[in-house]
């Protein structure tokens, strides 16, 4: 076992994947030569080769959909797009054609590949550098779309993700590359997609997070615990598949749920997961389900950023209020 | 441009082919075509949803096709219908996919095609990715892509060009140059004067042919397949022909453009010249081209039964191809669907 | 007052926002001398001229983002995207400029410009044809999004776009291009961007929809009255801003809703609109707010599109399931 | 490639300038090596954001800009501050930006120029609808848009190209190919010998030019606007130059560049050559070198005092300039934001 960051785990992954499986690539802007924007793919060009570490020409659209007809052809790419700002000219050829050539084929054809996103706000970047847009990926049907908020489970479900038969949106959530650290398993060790990870249980009300909003969520635990209020907090980990059980007799149990994110509000994922509870838990319900978010504008600069970013206080006096109905 | 056969018949230079293969080609433009026409003809009838005729395009993809090898990757548009059947994929699931089916998409394991794009510009990079998985897995294929001249105004053009060129991936960029992005003419689509300059952005050769040449067409594809699985890297060929028909069933050409050009093309006729060329050589007869378009037809007719005779999909096999296996979510809703 | 269908009215809007400004510009695939593939815009050309009613090259990120040039430099583009399964190589640059320059700039420049997008299944076309990802934009801050489905709606809507000074994402359902006449005042009117309308009274539960699928939810509220269920119907017509009062007026006076969209429900706006019902009426509800929605599956070709969309029948069964409980 | 100043300070050519006015650009680029330079060094105080430092790259955006007119549109990048300086955008707003200022985005309303881009290709179009907006408008200005040499890759720079040939739009598209995109080097971007060539694609001049020479690009872009405003249409300009520092404060050259390459660029500074020139004809001095980079330091340090001490944005107004007005669920969250 090794002590890991989550920028290390998911390094030491792509380490054993390109290791164990001559199919598998690696591509994208500047992941070759200097290991990544977040050195995520660090030492992985000189082990591997610039044939299996490719640093691509800055053409999102090119670099997934040229690695979609790799995965067509019987290569298991894992693509890189810098930021999640820089990945929408790339959603033209995951959704029309990454999500959709299973179901084109019939079977006959399918795209077994990761994109890996780093997303999330805050560490004061420049625009577009902290977009936390998960939703506009959930929404595609035939897209697998998970977000690991510790070095266990970065590792664990990118090695998932590769062995998955079907694309995986991975989501790094920027802010915790380096901020959280555990010990990991060493050699080839998945964790499947599709369970939530209940991070603290609790008794009075349910917190659902995910990604880098796992830290802001158990600290706010913490706080409402010392006002005498018992959080549980539940890392989502996969948004699709969704891990509804665990939450739906978590809420059943609370009574209580507040939900939260870092993206947008309006039509963020934590609507889905709302409109979800509502329907499984509506007569379990003590208070109406909270979501506390980033608002409805542009992610702010640094200096506005912490206006917009939930934080421990605001997820707590939520979580308060809610108790108080 | 490039030509070897002119519109009379005569050839410019030597036949990369021996006539008997000449033959065999213009049997295949004949039930190309006899194909395209009854897909026009069953959409009026409302038994296809749309269909996109290639009238005029046979020789392009038929010559190009020809100069594949069978398990040479294809990703072809909603008009390549003559060159994606060249290389295996089966007139009943080209038919089933305009009927509205999905299993249209779903060639046989051994047909190296993926299923028409529908998106005009998405599926050039997808090549480049075939060629490119075939080359780092040391496999000897080659892939193509088809398109159009609409199709390179698309940011994606660019960006497989480019990584193409890069990467020295083995694979071959065939437009059809024909003059038409539905209403657009080929003028105000682009200022370059050809489409083929446009490989100079790359540092790739580019070459403009007469795409109703059979000959030439073959001869060019065949020499940019050899660079490509030589590992000399990607080319551009530009085929100028001409859509003879409208843009879909969908569509009216009377909207955008003058009878006269067309009737102007419909003299650069594809087939025919081949036929002026067998004829000339005694290969050619009436009675053998009543015989290959009775095939064509009985070959069209027998894949339109099969194709209509496929039972449709039920609720629940909606669901069933969106992954490898179902998540719980779809088959919450599958049961939904299914028990209504 | 003339009769129009939806494309008619559409028609009339450009013909009389053409007339009277002269920085309005049309531009999209085939908007010019075939008037469109819907002839959404026929004869524009014809009155006024290439340069103002432009057939441009084919390429999506190119329309929206030179639009957006145009708006910044003073024109107001009204911009086709010919179908929304070919709107995704444009989203870049409407997340990542549209939505944003007025932000970006704190009011310095602003991008008044309308992009018009036909959307939604129902006429059995080909893949792609029959998208209905509305979602994808209206969780983007700095978009309107809005959904005209009657003719006067498209006619006032679109005027309102045209005269919005942001920019507004216009949807305009395909299957009802030609399926709803009325009569439509001549000359400019507007219809205020943000309301919600509602379509039928009725006492027992709301039924919410917007686009093509108020048709559907109006024939079933007529199947449901002659089982003696009295259904509200709410068209909300603008998504974003919503009229979340109107919806949540009804929804306390009913107890119940149901509501109806064709995109795939994860993510769907569905989940929006049940998110916020629940935050503003949940001691109001007596049943859980149900969505009859697409599936999260592609959307099926035309032998199969009837397994995906809801119909009448769909949406009477689930709102009498939800008057049951 | 183009050049009319050498290195040693000779002209090939006649030059297109007065010596004063040479003069005047030299002490821009003095201007804008004090300001990049202090820029660098308050990203590692902690006081901006991060940096993209353009030294070696002045002569190409001085020069490029000194042939605008005043009302003319600019579209450039997070890279391209000496360029728009020139076209009035304030040094302090250039810096307010850096800090993580929204107000650093809004330049005074006589400056015709867009807030840096940060997005790599997306702006290219803009530029092209600025461009023809004032050719609509009847308005005589033209657009230029900066980009760098991976900007070229991007599907965007085709369709922004594309367009601007198609419909002869007046605006010139000004490449500053300085050898990288962050860690990949120019001859991965593409494989086309130049980035001008790609010109040839789109029917459109392109032409190569020393980038770090001031009249060379002065006289080129000079003319690529005079076509422009003439009504001749776009030109692709090619600056050949170098990124001497990093690709931004957080990047490391050292793992993927040689140091030698950076030194032979260095010996080809933009401003030395200039400087010989002026020292020649005896219109420079040790003192007056002196005098003018104190004064851009005072200057420079007068935008550094005034960005940092613009009272930071509150927690509503994040909410404020995403609409012309609120609406009313922006106007609920604001009062969320501002109650907290
Ligand atoms: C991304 C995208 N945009 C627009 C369309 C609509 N469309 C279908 S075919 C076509 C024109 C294509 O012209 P070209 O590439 O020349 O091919 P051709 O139809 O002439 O074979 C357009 C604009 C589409 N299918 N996909
Ligand atoms: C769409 C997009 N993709 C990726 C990035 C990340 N990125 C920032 S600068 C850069 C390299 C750009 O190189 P070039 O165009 O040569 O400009 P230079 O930085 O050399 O001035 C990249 C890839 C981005 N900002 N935007
Ligand atoms: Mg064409
Ligand atoms: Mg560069």
């Amino acid at each position: 076992m090794t002590v890991r960051n989550i920028a290390q785990a998911i390094n030491d992954a792509l380490d054993l994947a390109l290791a164990k499986d001559s199919d598998v690539v690696v591509m994208g802007e500047d992941v070759g030569r200097t290991g990544g924007v977040f050195r995520v793919t660090d030492g992985l060009r000189d082990r591997y080769g610039a044939d299996r570490v490719i640093d691509s020409p800055v053409a999102e659209s090119g670099i997934v959909g040229v690695g979609f007809g790799m995965a067509v052809g019987g290569l298991k790419p894992v693509l890189e797009l810098q930021f999640m700002g820089f990945s929408y000219p790339a959603y033209d050829q995951v959704v029309n054609h990454v999500a959709r050539i299973r179901n084109r084929s019939r079977h006959r054809f399918s795209a077994p590949l990761v994109i890996r996103i780093p997303y999330g706000g805050g560490i004061g970047a420049a625009e577009h550098h902290s977009e936390s847009m998960e939703a506009i990926y959930t929404h595609v049907p035939g897209l697998k779309v998970v977000v690991p908020a510790t070095p266990y489970d970065a590792k664990g479900m990118l090695l998932a993700a590769i062995e998955d038969p079907d694309p995986v949106i991975f989501l790094e959530p920027i802010r915790l590359y380096r901020a959280v650290k555990e010990e990991v398993p060493e050699g080839w060790l998945t964790q499947p997609l599709g369970e939530a990870r209940v991070e603290r249980e609790g008794e009075d009300v349910t917190l659902i997070t995910w990604g880098a909003m796992t830290k802001e969520t158990r600290e706010a635990a913490v706080l409402l615990e010392e006002n005498g209020i018992s959080a549980e907090v539940i890392d989502l980990r996969s948004l699709v598949p969704l891990d509804i059980e665990t939450l739906t007799e978590s809420v059943q149990r609370t009574g209580r749920a507040v939900i939260v994110h870092e993206a947008p509000r309006t039509g963020g994922f934590g609507a889905e997961v709302a409109a979800l509870l509502q329907e499984n838990c509506l007569f379990d319900l003590a208070a109406p389900i909270r979501r506390v978010t980033g608002w409805d504008t542009v992610f702010p600069l640094k200096r506005s950023e912490h206006h917009y970013l939930p934080g421990a206080a605001r997820i707590a006096a939520a979580a308060t209020q809610v108790m108080e109905v | 441009m490039f030509q070897i056969l002119t519109p009379s018949g005569a050839l410019n230079q030597e036949s990369p082919l021996e006539v008997e293969m000449i033959r065999r080609l213009y049997r295949a433009m004949v039930f190309a075509r006899t194909y395209d026409r009854k897909g026009t003809a069953l959409q009026k009838q409302g038994r296809l949803a749309t269909y996109a005729p290639f009238e005029g395009q046979e020789a392009a993809q038929v010559g190009s096709a020809a100069a594949l090898d069978p398990d040479d990757w294809m990703a072809a548009t909603y008009r390549d219908g003559a060159a994606m059947w060249m290389q295996g994929y089966p007139l009943e699931l080209l038919l089933a996919g305009r009927t509205g089916d999905e299993r249209g998409g779903s060639p046989p394991v051994h047909v190296p095609v993926l299923p028409p794009s529908i998106t005009v510009g998405g599926h050039m990079v997808h090549a480049v990715g075939l060629g490119w998985a075939a080359k780092l897995r040391g496999e000897s294929r080659i892939a193509i892509t088809y398109f159009g001249d609409g199709a390179t105004s698309e940011g994606d053009f660019h960006e497989a060009m480019n990584f193409a060129a890069v990467f020295s991936v083995p694979c071959v960029f065939f437009c059809q140059n024909n003059g038409w992005a539905i209403s657009l003419p080929r003028e105000e689509q682009t200022r370059s004067e050809t489409i083929a300059q446009k490989a100079i952005a790359y540092g790739m050769p580019g070459v403009q042919i007469d795409g109703n040449d059979l000959l030439a067409v073959y001869q060019t594809t065949k020499e940019a397949i050899e660079r490509a699985r030589g590992g000399e890297g990607p080319t551009l060929i530009e085929a100028v022909t001409y859509r003879l028909g409208p843009h879909t069933t969908a569509d009216d050409p009377g909207r955008y453009r003058a009878e006269g050009l067309t009737e102007e093309w419909r003299r650069r006729d594809p087939l025919e010249r081949v036929r002026l060329f067998l004829s000339e050589r005694e290969v050619w007869s009436q009675s053998w081209q009543q015989q290959i378009e009775k095939e064509a037809a009985e070959e069209v007719d027998l894949a339109i039964e099969r194709a209509e005779g496929m039972s449709p999909l039920g609720p629940g096999e909606i669901f069933d191809a969106m992954f490898e296996s179902l998540p719980p979510h779809l088959a919450r809703q599958r049961a939904e669907a299914t028990q209504q």
